[in-house]
C-alpha cells in the first residue's frame, strides 16, 4: 500500500483548467505526476461514462476541471457538467463506489498555483483511499 | 376500479375519430395472471379492452416503439394519432418523453384510467406457480379477489401490491385527453423508505449488494426495452465504436451498463418499475431509479413527468446548484 | 485437441494497392500466408470467402478477388466503410492480419466449361467476380470456355475498381469490357447510366451462357430482372450474397436465409434457389 | 438400461462424495431465485425448485467465452487458449434442459467442431432430476416428452418419498454410478412403478398444450401471413427470450484488448436485436421487430427441423415465463397450426 502511486485521469478544459495546468508548468511549480491529463473542450464535454470508462480501465480517481461559474467559453457548459457530476457522484455512491474517487474542480487559465494544489490534495486523498478495485477490468481472458 | 363496459364505450368513441389510427390498451393474457397489449384497430378488437388489477405493464412504450419502415412508392405516411390507455404512472412516462422532444403532444390521444395500483407480475406468480388458466382478478375493498380451482381467493391488496405503486405519488393521470372513472386519493407515502436501509449500509457493504446483483445480470436489455423513458433510436451500449461497454458478461461490464442506464434516467424517472418487472433475473432497478429520484428531489426540487413546459433536469441548471463538492 | 475453428492463421499484407480513392476508398491487399504449409495447402475456388482479422479490432468476412490460378497468394478487395475495413484500410505492407477459410461454397467454373460467361458488377460488387475473370482468362484455363463478356459500372469513373486490369483486358481480343458509369463525366468514352440498362444495351446472347452478377442489392434485383427479359433462365443466373457473419462455420446463426446459412450453403446462389427461398434478405 | 436406488437417508453422503471428484454444478437458491452452480457441500443444493432461471446450457455453453489470446495491432500475434478439460457433473438438470443440449449438439458438432463445447460436453455427465412439479408454462409433453424422461441424460433421479430411483441411461452414465457402487442397490420393481406412478401425476399436472403436428409444413405456407406483425407489435425487442431458451445458441464473435494484451470473446447474442443483422452498409435484412420476431420462431419451428429434424423447442416455459410483454409461444404456436390457410 505504501508503494501505491494513484493513477488518476484529468480531464480538464480548453479555455481554463488546461491553461492553468499549463501555467504551472511553465512557472515550474512542482506537483504530483498522478494527474494523466486529457483535454476537452468544456468540462460539459465529460460524458459521466467517461468517468465509468476510466475507473474500468485502471483509474483510481478522476478529476474533472472546469472555468469558474460564470467563466464557461460556452456560457453555461460548466454549471450542466456540475448537475451531472453531482447526480454521478450520488449514484456512485449509493453502488457502493466511493464518490471521493470523482473530483470536480474550478480553475482559471491564471490559477497555476491553484491548480498544483488541487492536484496535489486530490492525489493524497486518493491515495488514501488507495487502488480502486470495485468495477476495474479484469482483462482476464 | 374502473368499469369496463365505459372503457369500452370511450375507447370505441376514440377509435371512432378520425385522426386516431389505433389505441393500445390492455387485454386478458394467454394464461394464468398474465395481462396483454391490445392494439385494437376496430371496434370489435376493442371490446376485448379490460383494465384490472393484473394491468401492470406501461404502455407509453408502444407509441415510441412504432416502427417507420421506408414508405412504399406512392405510399403516404399515416399521421393519424395513437390512443392510448394511460395509468398515472404511464401519463407521467409520456409527459416526460414529450417534455423532451420525444413525440408531439398531438401524435397521442390519451385515456387516462385512475390507478388504484397494480399487482406485482412476480410476486403473484411465485405465490400461484401452478395457475396455468387465465385468471381474472377483482379489486373488492383491501383485497384481491380470484378463483383458483374453483375456490376463491382473497388476499389483502398490500401482499400482491406492486412496490411501486405502494408510494405512488401521482396515480391520477397527470397529462390525459379524456378521462375515465373517479380520481384516486392519494396519501402521502414515505416513498423513498424502501431504499433507506441500503443507504445506510455501509459503502462496502453497498458494493457487496450490488456486486451480487449485477453479477447476475446476463444484459438482455429488457430493462432498457421495457422502460418508456429508453427511447434513443441507438443505444449507448449498442455502440461499436466507440465501445462504451464491451459484451462480455462479467461484473465491469455489467455495472458499467447499470450505472449508464440509472444514470440516464436521472431525473427522467417516472417510477413505473417497468424495468424491475422485465428483468428476468430479478435486478432491484428500480432501488437505483428511486435513490437517484431522491436526490434529485433534494439537490434540485425537480419531479419528472409533471409538466410538458419544463426543462429537462440535465438540460438545463440553476447558477446556485449545489457545488461543495467542488474544489 | 481438436482444431480450433474460430482461430486463424496469421498472414502478411504483401501488397497494398489502391483502387478508389476518396470516400468510398477500395484497397485491393494481396496477403500471404507466414507460414509457408498453411499458404501450399491453401485451396479455394472463385466465389469463396476469407474471414480477416484485425487483431484487436474484429473478423469480417470477404470474398476472394484473386484466382486460384495464382498460386502463393490471395487477394481482397475491400471498400472501407465501418470499423473493421477502416482498421484494414489503416495498415501498411508488412502488417499482419489474421486469415481463415476458405469459407462457403463458389462459382461452378468446372461445370461451365465450354460455355460463355456473362460478368455483370457494379462498384466493390466486382471483387468477386474478378476472381472468376481471372481464372477464366488465365493461360491454361482461356480456352476451355466461350466468349467472355464483362459489363462494369460505378457511380463515377474513380469509383471503378481494377481500373488498369480493365485497361488491360480492353486490349485483348478474346475478352469484350463494357463499362460504365452513372453520370456523365468528361472524357468518359464508355456506356453513361446503371449497370442494369447496360446490360440491356449489349444485350449478351443466352445460348449456352452463364450469367453471375454482383452488386447493390437494388442493382442485382434490376440486373436478374433484365437478364430474364433477355431470355436468360434462372438455371442460368448466379449472384454472390452478402450478410452479417461471425463464425463463418454456419454456427453463430445471423446469416440464415430461411434454412440456409449464407456463410455455408452460400454465398453463391442462383436465381432458381433464389426464387424458392423464403426468407429475409 | 440399469434401474437402482439409493436411499435419501445415504443421498447427502453420495453427494459429498461426488464433489471430492467432480466439479458439481447443482441448484441453489437464493431469495427465490434458482440457479445452477458450483456447490462445495451437499446444503447448498435445493432439490425444491421447479426450474432455474437461467437454462443449464450456460454451463456448457458459456455466455462469454474466451476463444484464443492474441497481441493486438498491426504486428500482433495469436496464441491458443487452453481448453480445460475438468471432469463435471450436472446434476438435478431437468429432462428438457437436458434435451436442449440433444437439440443444439448438431450445431456445435456437427460438420464443423466447436471446441469449446465439445470439451464441455465431453467432460459433464448429466444427471437429471424428474419434474414431480411442472409449472404454470412447462410444456414438455408435447413434443412426446415426459417429466420424468430420462431419454437425454446419463443417469435420471427421480425423488420417490423415501428413495431416489436412478435410471442409468448411458455408458457414460454407467462409469459414473460404478464410482460410487457403494451407495446404490439394484432397484425393486414396487420401487419402478412408483417411479411410474409419479411421472403420471406429473404429466397430469401439465396442462398447457402446443399442438406440433404438421407444424413445419404449415408454417411454410404462413411466411408472409399478418400474425407475425400482430405479436411483433406488442414485443419490445428485448434478448429475455433467447438468452432464457436452453436452445437458443446463437453468438456474437469480438475482440477485446488493451494496448498490449487482448482476446478474441464470444458472447451470447439475440436474434431480436436489430444489430445483430445489420450490414456495415446500414441495410438489414431484417429491419423491423416482425422480420426478427418471425424469424426466432421459424428458425424454432421450420428451419431446425428442416435443418436437424427436430423441433428447436423444449417446453420449458421460460420465453413464456419471463417475456414482459406475454408474448407465448402456445398460444401463437397453437394459432399457427389451427390456422385455416
Amino acid at each position: 500500500m505504501e508503494d501505491f502511486e494513484p493513477n488518476i485521469i484529468g480531464f480538464l478544459c480548453n479555455w481554463c483548467s488546461y491553461a492553468g495546468s499549463d501555467l504551472a508548468g511553465t512557472s515550474r511549480i512542482q506537483y504530483a505526476p498522478n494527474v494523466k491529463v486529457i483535454r476537452v473542450m468544456c468540462s460539459g464535454r465529460v460524458n459521466p461514462m467517461f468517468v465509468v470508462n476510466a475507473l474500468q480501465q485502471g483509474a483510481d480517481g478522476v478529476l474533472i476541471g472546469g472555468c469558474h461559474p460564470g467563466d464557461c467559453h460556452y456560457q453555461h457548459g460548466n454549471f450542466l457538467a456540475r448537475r451531472r457530476i453531482s447526480v454521478m457522484k450520488k449514484l456512485l455512491e449509493f453502488m457502493g463506489i466511493n464518490p471521493e474517487r470523482l473530483k470536480m474542480t474550478w480553475v482559471s487559465a491564471a490559477e497555476g498555483r491553484k491548480f498544483a494544489d488541487v492536484v496535489n490534495e486530490v492525489t493524497e486523498e486518493i491515495r488514501k483511499l488507495g487502488p480502486n478495485t470495485k468495477i476495474r477490468r479484469k482483462n482476464e481472458w | 376500479m374502473v368499469d369496463q363496459k365505459e372503457l369500452v364505450k370511450v375507447a370505441k368513441e376514440t377509435l371512432a375519430r378520425k385522426d386516431v389510427k389505433y389505441i393500445i390498451g390492455y387485454k386478458k393474457g394467454s394464461y394464468g395472471f398474465q395481462t396483454s397489449a391490445a392494439f385494437a384497430y376496430t371496434p370489435k378488437d376493442v371490446e376485448e379492452f379490460i383494465f384490472t388489477p393484473l394491468c401492470n405493464k406501461n404502455l407509453a412504450k408502444y407509441p415510441l416503439k412504432e416502427e417507420k419502415l421506408p414508405l412504399k412508392r406512392g405510399e403516404e405516411e399515416d399521421k393519424r394519432k395513437i390512443g392510448l390507455i394511460v395509468k398515472g404512472c404511464d401519463s407521467r412516462a409520456i409527459s416526460q418523453v414529450i417534455q423532451e422532444n420525444g413525440m408531439k403532444r398531438e401524435e397521442v390521444v390519451l385515456i387516462g384510467i385512475p390507478c388504484p395500483g397494480v399487482i406485482d407480475q412476480k410476486v403473484i406468480e411465485k405465490r400461484f406457480p401452478n395457475q396455468s388458466e387465465i385468471t381474472e382478478v377483482t379489486e373488492i375493498d383491501d383485497d384481491y379477489v380470484f378463483t383458483i380451482d374453483g375456490k376463491e381467493q382473497k388476499i389483502p391488496k398490500q401482499e400482491l401490491l406492486a412496490e411501486v405503486c405502494k408510494t405512488c405519488e401521482y396515480p391520477n393521470p397527470v397529462l390525459y385527453d379524456i378521462i375515465i372513472g373517479e380520481e384516486v386519493e392519494v396519501n402521502p407515502k414515505a416513498e423513498y423508505e424502501g431504499i433507506k436501509e441500503l443507504e445506510d449500509a455501509p459503502l462496502e457493504n453497498r458494493w457487496e449488494y450490488w456486486e451480487e446483483q449485477f453479477q447476475r445480470c446476463i444484459r438482455c436489455y429488457a430493462c432498457r426495452e421495457a422502460c418508456p423513458l429508453c427511447y434513443c433510436s441507438t443505444c449507448m451500449a449498442d455502440l461499436l465504436e466507440p465501445q462504451w461497454i464491451r459484451r462480455s458478461v462479467n461484473i465491469s461490464e455489467n455495472t458499467a451498463w447499470n450505472i449508464m442506464r440509472a444514470f440516464h434516467l436521472a431525473g427522467r424517472c417516472i417510477s413505473c418499475g417497468a424495468c424491475e418487472n422485465a428483468c428476468p433475473m430479478d435486478i432491484p432497478l428500480m432501488e437505483l431509479n428511486k435513490k437517484l429520484g431522491k436526490e434529485v428531489k433534494e439537490m434540485f426540487d425537480y419531479a419528472p413527468g409533471l409538466d410538458i413546459e419544463a426543462k429537462p433536469l440535465l438540460g438545463s441548471f440553476n447558477p446556485d446548484d449545489p457545488e461543495e463538492f467542488i474544489k | 485437441m481438436t482444431e480450433n475453428p474460430y482461430q486463424p492463421s496469421l498472414a502478411t499484407i504483401e501488397k497494398i494497392k489502391v483502387e478508389v480513392t476518396g470516400e468510398r476508398a477500395i484497397k485491393t491487399f494481396k496477403l500471404v500466408f507466414q507460414d509457408k504449409e498453411i499458404q501450399e495447402k491453401f485451396n479455394f475456388v472463385p466465389g469463396q470467402c476469407v474471414m480477416i482479422s484485425l487483431l484487436g479490432k474484429g473478423e469480417s468476412m470477404f470474398a476472394i478477388s484473386s484466382s486460384p490460378t495464382e498460386k502463393d497468394y490471395l487477394e481482397v478487395s475491400v471498400m472501407k466503410h465501418g470499423k473493421n475495413t477502416s482498421a484494414l484500410h489503416e495498415t501498411e505492407e508488412g502488417d499482419t492480419v489474421g486469415v481463415r477459410g476458405p469459407y462457403g461454397n463458389h462459382f461452378d467454373v468446372e461445370g461451365w466449361k465450354n460455355k460463355n460467361i456473362v460478368f455483370i458488377g457494379g462498384g466493390i460488387g466486382m471483387a468477386p467476380l474478378r476472381s472468376v475473370v481471372n481464372y477464366t482468362i488465365n493461360a491454361q484455363k482461356r480456352n476451355q470456355y466461350g466468349n467472355l463478356d464483362i459489363i462494369y459500372g460505378a457511380r463515377t469513373s474513380n469509383d471503378l475498381c481494377f481500373k488498369d486490369e480493365f485497361t488491360e483486358l480492353q486490349k485483348r481480343d478474346d475478352v469484350n469490357v463494357h463499362l460504365s458509369i452513372d453520370v456523365v463525366e468528361e472524357g468518359w468514352e464508355h456506356f453513361v447510366g446503371f449497370v442494369p440498362s447496360n446490360l440491356l444495351k449489349v444485350k449478351p446472347p443466352t445460348k449456352d451462357t452463364i450469367a453471375i452478377t454482383c452488386g447493390p442489392p437494388i442493382m442485382i434485383k434490376f440486373v436478374i430482372q433484365n437478364l430474364l427479359e433477355l431470355g436468360f433462365k434462372d438455371e442460368q443466373i448466379f449472384t454472390t450474397l452478402e450478410m452479417r457473419m461471425k463464425c463463418g462455420v454456419g454456427i453463430c446463426g445471423r446469416c440464415n436465409i430461411g434454412n440456409l446459412y449464407v456463410c455455408k450453403d452460400g454465398p453463391v446462389f442462383s436465381n432458381a434457389q433464389l426464387k424458392n427461398l423464403e426468407g429475409d434478405m | 438400461m440399469e434401474s437402482l436406488v439409493i436411499s435419501k437417508e445415504n443421498f447427502p453422503e453420495l453427494i459429498n462424495t461426488i464433489i471430492k471428484s467432480y466439479r458439481l454444478f447443482a441448484p441453489t437458491e437464493e431469495k427465490g431465485f434458482s440457479g445452477f452452480n458450483i456447490i462445495k457441500d451437499y446444503l447448498e443444493m435445493d432439490l425444491s425448485y421447479l426450474n432455474s432461471r437461467m437454462p443449464p446450457k450456460a454451463i456448457l455453453f458459456n455466455q462469454t467465452e474466451t476463444l484464443f489470446l492474441m497481441e493486438p495491432g498491426a504486428k500482433g500475434s495469436i496464441k491458443s487458449k487452453a481448453i480445460s478439460n475438468e471432469k463435471s457433473a450436472i446434476f438435478a438438470i431437468r429432462p428438457c434442459d437436458a434435451k436442449g443440449f440433444r437439440i443444439i449438439d448438431p450445431v456445435f458438432l456437427g460438420d464443423v467442431i466447436d471446441p469449446l463445447y465439445k470439451a464441455n460436453r465431453d467432460n459433464s455427465v448429466l444427471i437429471g432430476l424428474s419434474c414431480n412439479q411442472p409449472d404454470s408454462s412447462c410444456f414438455c409433453t408435447s413434443f412426446g416428452d415426459s417429466p420424468a424422461s430420462g431419454k437425454y441424460v446419463d443417469i435420471l433421479f427421480t425423488d420417490i418419498e423415501e428413495n431416489y430411483l436412478v435410471e442409468v441411461m448411458t455408458e457414460k452414465g454407467k462409469n459414473f454410478v460404478n464410482n460410487f457402487g457403494r451407495f446404490f442397490t439394484p432397484a425393486p420393481p414396487k420401487e419402478i412403478e412408483a417411479k411410474n406412478a409419479k411421472e403420471k401425476e406429473a404429466i397430469k399436472l401439465i396442462k398447457r398444450n402446443l399442438k406440433v403436428e404438421g407444424i413445419e409444413e404449415k408454417m411454410d405456407k404462413m411466411f408472409n401471413h399478418p400474425i407475425w406483425e400482430e405479436y411483433a407489435k406488442k414485443c419490445i425487442g428485448c434478448g429475455t427470450c433467447t438468452y432464457l431458451c436452453p436452445t437458443c445458441h446463437c453468438f456474437d464473435v469480438v475482440d477485446e484488448s488493451t494496448l498490449d494484451k487482448g482476446a478474441r470473446v464470444r458472447t451470447w447474442d439475440a436474434c431480436m436485436f436489430p444489430e445483430y443483422t445489420m450490414h456495415t452498409s446500414g441495410h438489414n435484412p431484417r429491419p423491423a421487430r416482425m422480420h426478427r420476431l418471425r424469424n426466432r420462431f421459424y428458425h424454432k419451428y421450420s428451419y431446425f427441423p428442416k435443418n436437424s429434424d427436430v423441433i428447436a423447442c423444449t417446453g420449458c416455459g421460460r420465453c413464456i415465463r419471463y417475456c414482459p410483454v406475454n408474448i407465448d409461444i402456445i398460444e401463437l404456436m397453437n394459432r399457427v397450426s389451427e390456422m385455416e390457410l
